[in-house]
């Protein structure tokens, strides 16, 4: 165990380096997310649809993601993009990152669709309103209301989730850790420095998203 | 009567859920300007008769024809068809992440497509007819339930529907609550809406009801002028449903 | 993957710039500074070729079992990283004529009686991952642990774990240098470094061995070397 | 991308090496589980306890284990626990991802106790039975029972975050994909046959949980 | 009634939750074998009155004397006093994961440390007369709310408490089922158990109360046996209440 006045001079001294490797981590997570959640969308409507074969479509993506580790599913996508199109690196990451959220986010929007209770698509159908319509004016809105809780906890969770996107050379803060860690002959110390880090995100992200749950929950308008 | 036009007429129509025969070969007619009660024992089949009137449950087999026409889902843009038929539901449903008005005018903005400000206008005068012109821009969480069913009254209303059907519309109600959606309804009635009403409420039937109709068992029993039907009932089935009925 | 062809004949991701790999976790061949800028002797060859060939050189971290697929797939141009020549390698990726001459070591805590190959029969050694010191490893004894960098390895063997790690000389010596409790046995051979470079690419071979060729002349590469090293490792030892 | 014959060469050409592999995963996830349990049973007990204090350690256990990214636990638990006295490479691995499921554990405990009814503890008080013995006899047993779901979806998570031991040098099922990916210059087709072992595993236990949780919920004794 | 023994005594019990005086300078005696109705309407403490009993809520001030000794948490082991004390509960409690038998014994053998057989047997009794000795092996999910609130009486009587307590033990069952829990009730009663009930069964107080004790916003109103209190009640507030329970 480093000494604390050895912890704290490096983790002072490190700051420069380690709030860019922040910076790049947020990056990383709130592309991801974003991406995630177009993906999520489309398969959540695929999964709702009437057409059984895209619910089959939805289901087997969803299985894909979570029937095998994130780790894997970023090794393949990195290196199956590439053997496609050749992204930037920060995309390849971005993107294998997105297609493991977007599945999370898939379930997050399936079920509170669901939750709209049925009868509002009814009354919007008697107003003559095509099923499309209904869904984008009427089902989407309340259901997107609801998912921004658990997009805040996904968001979270993503954002530790990234950690791994290390593996593939982002320079995020895992990365940027275990690089000026060994590089230093000083693993642990870096390795606590940037657990720290990774701690207060995650505090105010818990925080932010517990400030806008209790605000949607009092303007439940 | 004879110079009243058949809006709905239903012809031998059945209706299966599974193995459960709900409506069996219904005949019915609802005349301009007419209100229609339908009443009945819970699992009867009224609301399952009225989904079927505006195509929320597709029929087995039988016609239903509206305005002359007979509709078929597979024909006919069935979008343009409930333009025609409004209808009002036990639990309101208003769309909660809309104001008043916005839940008045998302139909006509983006159905019929007319101009927003020529919606707005509509909408405020439908406020005024269910008397709630001072809750336009409020959420429907903040309305009583009356208040909730006078705006879907309107909302319905705001398509300029030629039939108008409640499902149950008070029974969601505080009791004292229900008398001004009655009033609402008994108004709309006065205006000459034609309406079917599937209500519990015998008081209001008897009253505004032209026509009650009395479903047991997935079939028409018995089907009468209020007059007729309240004090000299035909069937075995219809004496007992009345006695069990409180009618105040 | 499509990457911009030049005049020549040769492909480059982009046709200013020469992007090479390194793993960065390989003091002091490839490192990086606190500030995160990579450095190293491989990273200032790989600087000093990209001048050579006229272009912009990028440097880009990889790690290091990741970097061959990296050359492959086209995510670097090429791989200034301390590759072994060899023939698995061969028949994935091209490679440049040597720019340094090393060989893997044996390392042990001070303690250990293990001196030469011989005593590494049955004892449990650490190699980094991709290496070609797990093949050599692999003669000597069936027990091999595989870690994601060399240092980590040696960090392990430093903290108590496995019996020793086969890795560069160079390395080792600057992680004993640094402060790990390990020591260097017997060196076990000879090892010719080389570029890496993708085998659909031979027109850029041929300027890359070219540039080599020109800094071995010049003496740049042995200006690096010594920098690093305190000594000249980019000529053949006899 | 690899063609489907040659996947399906290297997969059955590979299988005695990755089911040697598989079981050491399963291993790790079964004692990282089961250490888990002990852990989660304490600091959930601490939590629950009316000694503000212990409550507070428990909260930030809790904490720090998700406010952090696993792989960063990992590798401080491997090389910390190693600076302090020296594990088997396997029990380091095994209790490092035993202390990150160990926290979720707790969090699952500390639910399915507080689940049950406070009249349960009432009851048992009101015959005389001290709150250790109405603990261990009466909420206890119920709280178990409960939590079996959801540890079932534990276990399954802390499967696949397993692979993750592949960094500090476990060879599980993640490890020797990498390895011999790279020692065959094929990492795409081992990642691939990786995943199709992941897949059949999650699927077998995810098949098990559902079938439990039915059973547990018919015998609703 | 001179030669009775008291087994409770309550002097000036206070107990508030918060800023909520829920509990007001209460004075009450149990005498041995006597049954004391609790009643009174919601919210007027009778619960918390008899949790305090069984000092499940901690009193703010007062005694509780029970038996001649005077009883505080911080200085007698509670879960002694509790073992002289039996508690039944409106909603059973009884415990899920064991067997109607398992339920009965656990006490017994784990506070007691009576040995398993003896238990066994006496709880076989105890089944015998709250009518359910065919029930001795199975778990209570598989009973209906009447045969559940029998074990749990059962339960208590195992300890062989000095007294019983029952918080509205019947008024979580469906109308049908709460007569066979009275009817085991009564029978204890006969049998000289001494109990406090609270109740919303005016008949059952009236008939098996020896004395009734009124409450009303945490206060005791009125204390008197069921003749008087029943017929001749002396309070405003008691009448007032009274007259809303129809007495049947
Ligand atoms: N979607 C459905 N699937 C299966 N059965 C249904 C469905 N909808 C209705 N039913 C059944 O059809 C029968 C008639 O139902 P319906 O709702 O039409 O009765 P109702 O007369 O409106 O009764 P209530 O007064 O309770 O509303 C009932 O037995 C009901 O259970
Ligand atoms: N744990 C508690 N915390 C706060 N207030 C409580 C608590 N328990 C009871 N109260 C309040 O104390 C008052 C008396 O409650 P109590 O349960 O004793 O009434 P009761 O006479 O048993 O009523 P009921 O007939 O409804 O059971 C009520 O106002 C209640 O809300
Ligand atoms: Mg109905
Ligand atoms: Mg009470």
């Amino acid at each position: 165990m480093p000494s604390f006045s050895h912890f704290f001079e490096t983790l002072t001294g490190s700051t420069n380096v380690f709030i860019d490797a922040m910076l790049l981590t947020l990056e990383l997570t709130a592309v991801s997310i974003l991406v995630g959640i177009v993906i999520g969308l489309f398969f959540a409507l695929l999964k709702i649809s009437n057409v059984k074969v895209l619910g089959y479509i939805s289901d087997i993506y969803v299985y894909l993601v979570r029937g095998t580790p994130l780790i894997v599913q970023i090794f393949i996508l990195y290196f199956g993009i590439s053997g496609i199109f050749l992204l930037p690196d920060f995309w390849a990451a971005a993107l294998a990152l997105a297609f493991h959220n977007g599945a999370y986010i898939a379930e997050i929007f399936r079920g509170t669709i669901q939750s709209i209770d049925q009868g509002q698509m009814e009354a919007a159908r008697s107003l003559g309103m095509p099923k499309s319509l209904a869904l984008r004016r009427i089902i989407l809105p309340q259901a997107f209301r609801r998912a921004l809780p658990p997009l805040g906890n996904q968001f979270i969770i993503g954002l530790k989730d990234s950690s791994l996107a290390a593996f593939i050379s982002m320079n995020e803060l895992f990365n940027v850790a275990t690089t000026l860690g060994s590089n230093n002959f000083d693993e642990m110390t870096y390795l606590l420095i940037v657990a720290v880090y990774y701690l207060i995100l995650v505090a105010i992200l818990t925080l932010l998203v517990n400030l806008f749950e209790k605000k949607l929950a009092v303007s439940d308008r | 009567m004879e110079e009243q036009k058949t809006i709905v007429r239903i012809k031998k129509l059945n209706k299966s859920f599974g193995d459960l025969h709900v409506l069996k070969d219904i005949d019915m007619k609802v005349l301009e300007s007419d209100v229609v009660c339908l009443i009945g024992s819970s699992g009867s089949g009224k609301s399952t008769l009225l989904r079927c009137l505006n195509f929320l449950e597709k029929k087995d087999n039988g016609q239903i024809i509206i305005e002359g026409e007979e509709i078929n889902p597979g024909t006919q843009d069935i979008n343009k068809v409930r333009e025609k038929i409004g209808m009002v539901f036990q639990h309101f449903q208003l769309f909660p992440h809309m104001t008043v008005l916005e839940n008045i005018i998302e139909a006509p903005t983006h159905v019929r497509k007319i101009p927003k400000n020529q919606a707005v206008e509509e909408a405020k005068e439908l406020l005024v007819k269910v008397g709630l012109e001072d809750k336009t821009d409020v959420y429907p969480s903040k309305l009583s339930g009356g208040q909730q069913q006078r705006v879907a009254i309107a909302r319905a209303l705001a398509m300029k529907p030629d039939i108008l059907l409640f499902d149950e519309p008070t029974s969601a109600l505080d009791p004292e609550l229900v008398g001004e959606v009655l009033t609402t309804m008994k108004e709309l009635a006065e205006d000459g809406m034609t309406m079917v009403v599937v209500t519990h409420e015998m008081g209001f039937a008897r009253e505004v009801g032209d026509w009650i109709v009395f479903m047991h068992d997935g079939r028409i029993v018995e089907s009468a002028p209020p007059e007729v039907f309240f004090s000299n009932p035909r069937e075995e089935r219809t004496k007992e449903f009345l006695k069990t009925t409180s009618l105040k | 993957a499509e990457k911009d062809r030049l005049e020549d004949g040769s492909k480059l991701i982009d046709k200013d710039t020469f992007v090479f790999a390194a793993s960065g976790e390989f003091k002091p061949f490839s490192y990086v500074e606190n500030d995160m800028t990579l450095t190293g002797f491989d990273v200032e060859v790989g600087r000093a070729v990209a001048k050579e060939l006229g272009l912009e050189p990028v440097a880009k971290r990889i790690k290091f079992k990741g970097i061959v697929e990296g050359v492959k797939t086209g995510r670097a141009d090429a791989a200034v990283a301390s590759h072994t020549i060899n023939p698995q390698r061969s028949k994935h990726v091209a490679f440049s004529t040597p720019y340094y001459y090393s060989g893997p070591q044996i390392f042990v805590r001070p303690d250990s009686k293990i001196k030469t190959v011989d005593d590494l029969k049955g004892k449990e050694v650490a190699v980094a991952k991709g290496s070609t010191y797990a093949s050599t490893a692999e003669k000597y004894t069936g027990n091999i642990k595989m870690y994601d960098s060399d240092i980590t390895a040696l960090k392990a063997l430093s903290g108590g774990r496995h019996d020793a790690v086969i890795t560069d000389f160079v390395t080792g010596k600057t992680a004993a240098k640094e402060g790990f409790k390990i020591e260097g046995r017997q060196l076990i051979e000879r090892s010719e470094q080389a570029i890496v470079l993708p085998q659909d690419n031979p027109q850029l071979l041929k300027r890359v061995n070219e540039a080599l060729e020109n800094l071995r002349q010049d003496g740049t590469l042995s200006k690096i070397s010594k920098e690093y090293f305190g000594q000249d490792i980019t000529t053949k030892p006899e």
